[in-house]
């Protein structure tokens, strides 16, 4: 098995292990909260027999670790149980809505990786000049507030003062689009409708940069922080003592060495855009998972809760195997180690 | 006379399955009371292994080490511990830069129960005198004191706790050469006063010849030769011993001659 | 600590944060003083004052029930400043002996931690105070536990870190040959390592206590009405945008000011302690 | 004979919270061509900095004042454009570093290391004829299986064939200036004495000038032509090796050779405590320019 490879199975099964433990910390919070989750469904007018019933069918009067055998048994057949808000499989709300939420998220992290990391290289090249004190005051300002309230600024300022972008949604209600994948931007293009598209563009530039604000800040922050060190480095020492330029150190020799480690981070950092984008999602009105995931929260729909919280947590752990495999690749002491471990 | 400490077939292996790595293989010697033993060998020959079991900072695969007469376990009594100290190399990373020299100093006396814990402070200081630095260097931070000064605290340190073994694995060689040849003299000094045993760890030959009773020349894990210091230099056995006597980097014209003679006879 | 504090009023950027970090507690603790109306942190209603502009009286306009804003938004600090004290005095020493453990230990024990870590940190941080809140009953108190349980593994995992590092050190080795026992090395020699980093994350942590908790109260989730609260008065307040954008404007810049001042003084305490990562 | 390098009365001096700090007091040190020199003193001395500035480093930092002649293959350095000086680097001059793991760069191979070195001479070279020239460069400090090395990263290397690999990277581009700072320190003696063989015969072979900075003085009698001692940022003796070594005159660098344990015998060499006259004035041997 080649390193990489032995890798990957470990952090799968780590992943996996992961996993397992979120579902049973999602689950036992959801059961260990005082009051009865047949009572909360049926709601107060539900009379004993019905409630004993329901309690009966959900595996309620059982014990607290059996419940949970049921639960996962039900998991593995891809069944998360039944929305009592929408009265729908759960999983069948979650395909409808995830889409929405994934699309914007990536989009934010475009924009978090296209202008965070740039930012970050150009401050740690011209450390202790001008451009370095600019840009660390600006990414510092940017993790300095919630995404809602980078969101509704940008709102006020490119949506209603300067009336370039759409005030809210998706998409206008004049374009009808097949869904396919879900991810407008991508459905659009299958449809052949440009104008759907540009459309579709235009709505989500506002919220993906609301999104993506603190982001880009974090990571031009952490890749600032990362080049410093690596610039005190022998080898970039080196590198100037050998005449290479410094636009050239900077962006190959000096930033390869800082990505390896950022990597990690920025992947956290995406993550936590899944959980922003409730926030931004709310301002804008985005139809994503947020709207749903409050709208559950608030009637106490606890299967809904805890499929939203898995599905979360999965593409988050996905997103985190993402960046190890591009660790991996970046770093030939992953790629040939005997070991395979970092 | 019974040696000090004396290891009986020592190996050492580390990791499991299709990693083995035999990092000290079927090592003998003795250290005498009063003796001061070199351990020399290059990055790889297991010579820091071996001080990490004299330490009993880990146990040995097979064979068994002797202390005083008696068998040395993995698991250390305190009295065991308190005998064996150790001296590392690098003064800056073996002192805790938040702390306070005496506090690194009286940790011994307080975990061996040297003392009355009033005195500790006194003994401290002692120590520190022992060693021909200031009493009041106890407050401060060791951000405030010289390499040279450091490596004082750290002998102060193994002094304090009555040790009767010391390990002292490359101690002057993060030094500058005035402040190793001072080092190199306390230690001697305190040798001979304190009647103390040394196993001095160093790849360099030249500290070697004048400080150690006996060389033992180590590669990849094995004992290669073992002599009297003056036998080793005059007239080494192995290959190995000859080749690092003749890349002693030297100053004077004699020692030239002597890498000289050393090298013609090892082509005979 | 004479040093530090020198250094730190001496750069001109991090005493404007010391100055808004200053501005900000001195006005949650004083609130009762500065606020030109304080009755105004509770339910009150004045309706002849309602939605009012920014104007001489109320610098920063009124609320839809006539509240004046800036005296809710300086009430607003003393709820978030709790917060986050309270937060960062559970979650540090939590996290921290989790981490130091782990770290120096090794083995099972560092299997065992570092995975349990692992559980909450692949939760993102606002999806687990989120699912906390929804089955919990929104109160300030329960906001606080939410937000505590997803706050202790990112110290776990820092001084975690800084622990594994330093295990490396010669003075832990030094500590371990003379014998001294394992809660003596991890407290009294490796914890004293640890603290300039850990000191510098609370600092910087302040702010994004406050983050997370006026995120949740915008989302409903948090510190309930009338109690005054930044998250919840944008969320308010966003729905009449753009034509009362004082309803929202004030208090997002009132979190950012807070803020933005917590992380001008971390950022100049982790380059004075040299506490990066 | 013309000289490579040329320092004269050259004063550095650093800012910091404290207030300035003046670390070389005007030293002064000429190189010939193909001549091997060797600055020679303890850590803080100054010696690590010197070769920093001659390659236009420390001028770069902003917390760095320095003042003093530099002059290079007759040039006067002080007078270029920073451009200019920039370009002087791996091509005239080139630098060997203490540690050549940590000198080379982890996560790129040796090849593509040595293509950007051979690249600042010859900025059109194509990656074969770079790869081409590297063997030969390779061959020339006994390597000989090339692709392997080339294509591997500095880890899966030993510190000796790293180190083999910087002396065949810093004379790639026929520089008329080498400097070595502490080469081979961090390596096993006997590898450090096998590569400085090595370099000692290459720099002779190829007729390159030597600043040679080392605080062992073994080594620097076994490489050096000529020798400058410094202490705390001066200068205090000067002089062929032969010379010194036979007949140090200045208190310092007696006490320094009179601490180096002899391989000989004799014990563990007494030091008085003299620091006072270890700031005598400068000693300068025969067949030496003042």
């Amino acid at each position: 098995m080649t390193p990489v490879l032995r890798l990957l199975a470990r952090r799968l099964g780590i992943s996996l292990i992961v996993l397992v433990g979120v579902s049973m910390l999602i689950f036992g919070i959801a059961r260990v909260i005082p009051g009865d989750p047949a009572r909360i469904a049926l709601g107060p007018n539900a009379t004993a027999e019905q409630v004993d019933a329901l309690r009966e069918s959900l595996h309620l009067n059982e014990a607290i670790p059996v419940q949970y055998g049921y639960f996962v048994k039900d998991l593995l057949r891809g069944d998360l149980g039944t929305s009592l808000y929408t009265n729908r499989p759960v999983t069948q709300d979650i395909a409808q809505f995830l889409p929405a939420t994934l699309e914007l998220v990536l989009f934010a992290g475009i924009l978090m990786v296209g202008i965070g990391l740039p930012l970050g290289i150009w401050s740690a090249r011209y450390r202790g000049r001008w451009p370095d004190h600019v840009i660390r005051l600006v990414s510092l300002l940017g993790v300095s507030a919630p995404s809602f309230v980078w969101a509704v600024i940008l709102m006020l300022l490119f949506a209603f003062f300067l009336p370039i972008f759409p005030i809210a949604g998706r998409i206008s209600d004049i374009y009808e689009i097949e869904r396919v994948t879900g991810f407008l931007l991508i459905d659009t293009l299958l449809a052949g409708n440009l104008a759907a598209f540009r459309d579709a563009f235009w709505h989500i530039v506002l919220p993906a940069f609301a999104l993506a604000v603190s982001g880009i800040g974090q990571a031009a922050r952490l890749t600032r922080a990362n080049m410093v060190e690596t610039y005190d480095k022998p080898y970039i020492e080196m590198a100037q003592a050998y005449g290479f330029r410094a636009r050239r150190i900077a962006r190959k020799y000096a930033f390869k060495p800082s990505l390896i480690p950022s990597l990690t981070i920025i992947g956290l950092d995406f993550a936590a855009m899944l959980g922003n984008a409730f926030l931004v999602e709310a301002v804008f009105a985005w139809p994503g998972l947020s709207r749903y995931g409050v709208a559950v929260i608030l009637r106490k729909d606890l299967n809904a809760i805890i499929g939203t919280v898995l599905i979360i947590s999965a593409t988050f752990l996905i997103v985190n195997l993402i960046v190890d495999l591009l660790i991996a690749f970046l770093n030939p002491r992953i790629r040939y180690s005997q070991r395979g471990s970092s | 006379m019974t040696p000090l400490l004396s290891l009986k077939n020592v190996s050492k292996t580390f990791g499991h399955g299709d990693h083995i790595v035999q990092a000290v293989r079927d090592v003998s010697f003795d250290v005498m009371p009063g003796e001061c033993l070199a351990v020399v060998g290059e990055s790889g020959s297991g010579k820091t292994t071996l001080a990490n079991m004299i330490l009993g900072v880990f146990g040995q695969s097979s064979g068994e080490l002797w202390f005083d007469g008696k068998p040395l376990p993995t698991r250390r009594t305190l009295e065991h511990r308190s005998a064996i100290q150790l001296v590392q190399q690098n003064p800056l990373s073996s002192l805790n830069p938040k702390r306070s020299v005496g506090a690194s100093v009286r940790l011994g006396l307080d975990v061996y129960g040297i003392g009355s814990p009033s005195d500790r402070w006194s003994l401290v200081e002692a120590a520190l005198e022992e060693v021909g630095l200031p009493r009041d260097f106890r407050k401060r931070p060791p951000a405030a004191l010289s390499g040279g000064q450091r490596q004082r605290v750290a002998i102060a340190r193994a002094l304090a706790c009555q040790s009767r073994l010391v390990v002292l694995d490359e101690p002057t060689s993060a030094l500058d050469v005035l402040v190793q040849a001072r080092v190199l003299r306390l230690l001697n000094d305190l040798r001979a006063a304190k009647g103390l045993s040394y196993v001095f760890i160093t790849h360099d030959l030249s500290v070697v010849r004048n400080v150690a009773d006996r060389v033992a020349v180590f590669k990849s894990g094995q004992l290669v030769e073992c002599a009297e210091t003056g036998a080793i230099f005059e007239n080494p056995r192995e290959d190995y011993t000859r080749q690092l006597i003749g890349a002693v980097p030297v100053v004077t014209r004699e020692e030239i001659e002597l890498r000289n003679t050393l090298a013609t006879e090892g082509q005979t | 600590m004479k040093r530090t504090l020198v250094i730190l009023l001496r750069n001109p950027l991090s005493l404007i944060g010391v100055i808004l970090v200053a501005l900000v507690v001195l006005s949650a603790i004083f609130a009762d003083f500065i606020a030109p109306f304080p009755e105004h942190r509770g339910s009150v209603v004045d309706f002849v004052n309602f939605n009012k502009a920014p104007n001489a009286t109320n610098i920063m306009g009124t609320d839809l029930v006539g509240r004046d804003l800036f005296s809710r938004i300086i009430y607003a600090f003393r709820i978030s400043l709790v917060l986050g004290v309270v937060v960062l005095a559970i979650a540090t020493p939590i996290g921290t002996l989790v981490g130091l453990f782990a770290g120096y230990v090794g083995g099972k024990t560092e299997f065992i931690l570092m995975r349990l870590t692992d559980v909450f940190l692949s939760i993102p941080p606002l999806v687990l105070a989120i699912a906390m809140m929804g089955v919990l009953e929104p109160t300030l108190m329960n906001a606080m536990l939410a937000v505590t349980a997803m706050w202790w593994p990112w110290y776990a995992r820092l001084v975690y870190n800084i622990a594994r590092s330093e295990r490396e050190e010669g003075y832990v080795l030094a500590a371990e040959v003379i014998g001294a026992s394992t809660p003596h090395i991890a407290l009294r020699e490796i914890l004293p390592n640890c603290l300039p980093a850990i000191l510098t994350k609370m600092t910087l942590d302040m702010g994004f206590v406050i983050i997370i908790a006026s995120s949740l109260s915008f989302l409903g989730l948090g510190v309930q009405p009338p109690t005054p609260d930044l998250g919840s008065m944008v969320a308010e307040g966003a729905r009449y945008l753009p034509d009362s954008w004082w309803l929202t404007v004030f208090p997002g810049l009132a979190i950012l000011i807070a803020v933005f001042g917590f992380n001008l003084v971390g950022d100049a305490l982790r380059e004075i302690l040299g506490a990066d990562q | 004979m013309r000289d490579v390098l040329r320092i004269e009365d050259l004063v550095l001096k650093f800012r910091g919270y404290t207030g300035v700090t003046e670390v070389l007091h005007g030293i002064s040190l000429n190189i010939r061509a193909g001549e091997r020199v060797a600055l020679v003193g303890e850590s803080g001395s100054g010696k690590s900095v010197t070769a920093r500035i001659v390659l236009g480093q420390l001028q770069e930092l902003r917390s760095a004042q320095v003042q003093g002649g530099l002059y290079f293959e007759e040039q006067d350095l002080n007078r270029l454009s920073r451009r200019q000086w920039h370009a002087l680097r791996g091509t005239h001059m080139s630098m060997i570093f203490q540690d050549p793991t940590s000198s080379l760069n982890p996560v790129f191979t040796i090849g593509v290391q040595f293509t950007e070195v051979l690249r600042r001479r010859d900025p059109k070279l194509s990656k074969e004829a770079a790869a081409k020239r590297a063997g030969e460069l390779l061959n020339s400090v006994s390597i000989h299986d090339h692709a392997r090395v080339l294509n591997a990263y500095p880890f899966q290397l030993s510190g000796g064939m790293n180190q083999r690999v910087a002396i065949a990277m810093a004379l790639a581009n026929h520089p008329s200036l080498l400097i070595a700072d502490e080469p081979g320190t961090a390596l096993d003696v006997t590898v450090q004495a096998q590569t400085l063989h090595l370099m000692h015969d290459l720099v002779e072979r190829t007729g390159t000038a030597v600043l040679f900075i080392s605080h062992n003085l073994g080594v620097v009698r076994e490489f050096a032509d000529r020798i400058y001692v410094i202490y705390r940022g001066r200068i205090v003796e000067q002089g062929p090796t032969q010379a010194v070594f036979e007949n140090p005159r200045h208190a310092y660098t007696r006490a320094l050779m009179a601490a180096v344990p002899r391989i000989t015998g004799g014990g563990v060499p007494e030091i008085q405590d003299m620091d006072g006259a270890f700031f005598d004035p400068l000693e300068v041997h025969g067949e030496d320019r003042p």
